[in-house]
């Protein structure tokens, strides 16, 4: 199959779908190797980026998927309905981010850093699919451990987890120093 | 000075949450919380709280608890370090300033992804739309890929077990009487029928009452009723011959 | 507003959209003309044509949708239609195994045997080429016969139907008994 081909079918089949479809999936489709859709994929993302289009074609982690250009927005509102925006609370939002920078993770342990009960706040995300159930920890009780999902990546404009930063030693380190010197500092709040 | 009651509180995530609030009001430095003073701060607004909404209080109250504790250690005079040898003395707010960290640190990457989602709000993805010939397709099944990894041996011993399954599900005697039907016509209803015929008839004959019968059963059921009221005594039959005329005599009265 | 912002308002619009778009809704949107937008549907559509794309634009009376090229059927079939992993269910198996040694048999002798109704596990089974009719029996009703077929043998990797192992000396023997008792009740079903 030609590479010309290849970027048809993907095209096609990305506008088609609508969602996020994985690379795998595709390459079974067109019986080709991942990668020859990796490249059409890409090859097709940067034309539709460098030609100044209307629609633009992202990746999340092991899938593709198309989307619209942020640059017509503002003419877009006009016409389709923004899917529920779902407005998170601060108790959401920090929920959500202990999920999304210490996945896996069970709720006893998003409780102890909140320091407050956190089921109801999980379940809501659940709710939103930002965040799935992605398996049971081996421990007493085989507590459930919870994680991101692709929507969440999708709502929140991040490409993979390894988008947002990473927990290292090192970076914690840094960032206790900071924390130090914000207390220390702050002004005003 | 009763307005003052009415201000509304700063609402706070948890007990971190409000900490965090205090330690930041006070301008003071996490690493050196002055423990006394945020405790009684605390308590302040749990005391306020208290007024105000008891249902997230639970948990407060064990922050609560866990300052007074520190608060304690605080004011304990320190254990020297010469029988210890050597080995350092934590700060009692050690544990309570690493959780705070923690938290602060997560509130802060919340703030980021917040940022993050109002940009990303700003682009629009597509429900799928699958064409019509492609919703219409029907993908065959393969015999060869649905038997896969089932042998006859597998197909014998499937066999094999529901027969046995069979044999235990089947009562001997009840298979036998073939298909269970539901009475066409009951006999308490033919009982009653027949009373009320014999009320209103002081005699007639056995077999006028079987000629309004349309099915076999039916006539069984008929018969079944002339014998249950003749045993209770309500009417009596009398046939002058035999093979003759069976007469039926009510004692009902009408 | 240029033409070319037009067009890559359009485009984002007529895919978010996914169906028909009128011409006069989109004018109004993009507060231009309505020859404005057809002017640069056009140009689109021509470029998607001439440029063998996946995604077509299409115009119809007083409205343009975005679609897909027939040319890519054969691959969003693949991806969309993913075939269900098959197997033959336990029920499906039962009532196989109950055709393979009983043939000819009836749907009502099968449903003697396993307790419950297995018309729908039958027709399966028909469905799937593993089970066809081979006649009617010669009774009150005229029942239809099943058997399996030749593409069962085929799956099953054997030459005729001798070559099922066969049951236990005893086993027959009650299995007769069974069929013999159940021939006699056949009558009033």
């Amino acid at each position: 199959m030609e590479k010309q081909q290849i970027k048809q079918a993907v095209e096609g089949i990305l506008f088609t779908m609508g969602k996020a479809v994985e690379i795998d999936q595709m390459a079974r489709a067109l019986e080709v190797e991942e990668e020859d859709i990796i490249s059409a994929a890409d090859e097709l993302s940067n034309e539709y980026q460098s030609n100044g289009r209307g629609i633009r074609i992202v990746r999340f982690e092991s899938s593709y998927q198309m989307c619209t250009s942020k640059d017509i927005y503002s003419y877009l509102i006009r016409i389709a309905k923004q899917p529920k925006k779902v407005a998170l609370t601060d108790v959401l939002l920090e929920t959500l981010s202990i999920v999304a920078y210490r996945q896996p993770v069970t709720k006893a342990a998003i409780e102890k850093i909140r320091g407050v009960s956190s089921d109801h706040a999980v379940n809501k995300l659940v709710e939103y699919e930002l965040v799935e159930e992605v398996g049971r920890m081996d421990a007493p009780g085989r507590p459930m451990l919870f994680g991101t999902t692709e929507q969440f990546l999708r709502s929140f404009g991040v490409k993979s987890l390894s988008d947002l930063p990473s927990l290292s030693p090192v970076q914690v380190e840094e960032f206790k120093e900071e924390a130090e010197r914000e207390a220390s500092l702050e002004v005003d709040v | 000075m009763e307005e003052k009651l009415k201000i509304k509180l700063p609402v706070f995530e948890g007990p971190l949450d409000l900490l965090l609030h205090l330690i930041d009001k006070n301008k003071v430095n996490i690493y050196d919380i002055p423990i006394a003073l945020i405790t009684d701060q605390y308590m302040a607004y749990l005391d306020e709280m208290k007024k105000a909404d008891l249902n997230i209080m639970s948990e407060f109250l064990v922050m609560a608890s866990t300052l007074l504790a520190v608060k304690a250690k605080m004011l304990l005079p320190r254990k020297q370090v010469s029988d210890t040898e050597g080995e350092e003395e934590l700060d009692p707010r050690a544990e309570l300033v690493q959780q705070l960290l923690e938290y602060k640190m997560y509130k802060c990457f919340a703030e980021k992804l917040r940022e993050n989602q109002n940009m990303a709000e700003e682009i629009f993805y597509k429900e799928p739309t699958i064409p019509d010939a492609v919703a219409a397709y029907e993908v065959p099944v393969h015999p060869e890929e649905l038997v896969k990894d089932i042998t006859l041996e597998k197909l014998n011993l499937i066999f094999q077990d529901v027969l046995k399954r069979q044999k235990n599900r089947l009562d001997p005697i009840r298979s036998r009487f073939g298909s269970i039907k539901k009475e066409e016509v009951s006999l308490e209803e033919k009982t009653r029928n027949l009373l009320h015929f014999a009320a209103e008839h002081r005699r007639f004959s056995f077999r006028s009452i079987l000629e309004s019968a349309k099915t076999k059963t039916e006539v069984i059921v008929t018969f079944l009723a002339v014998l249950e009221l003749m045993k209770t005594g309500q009417i009596s039959a009398k046939q002058e011959e035999t093979f003759g005329e069976i007469e039926i005599v009510s004692r009902v009265a009408a």
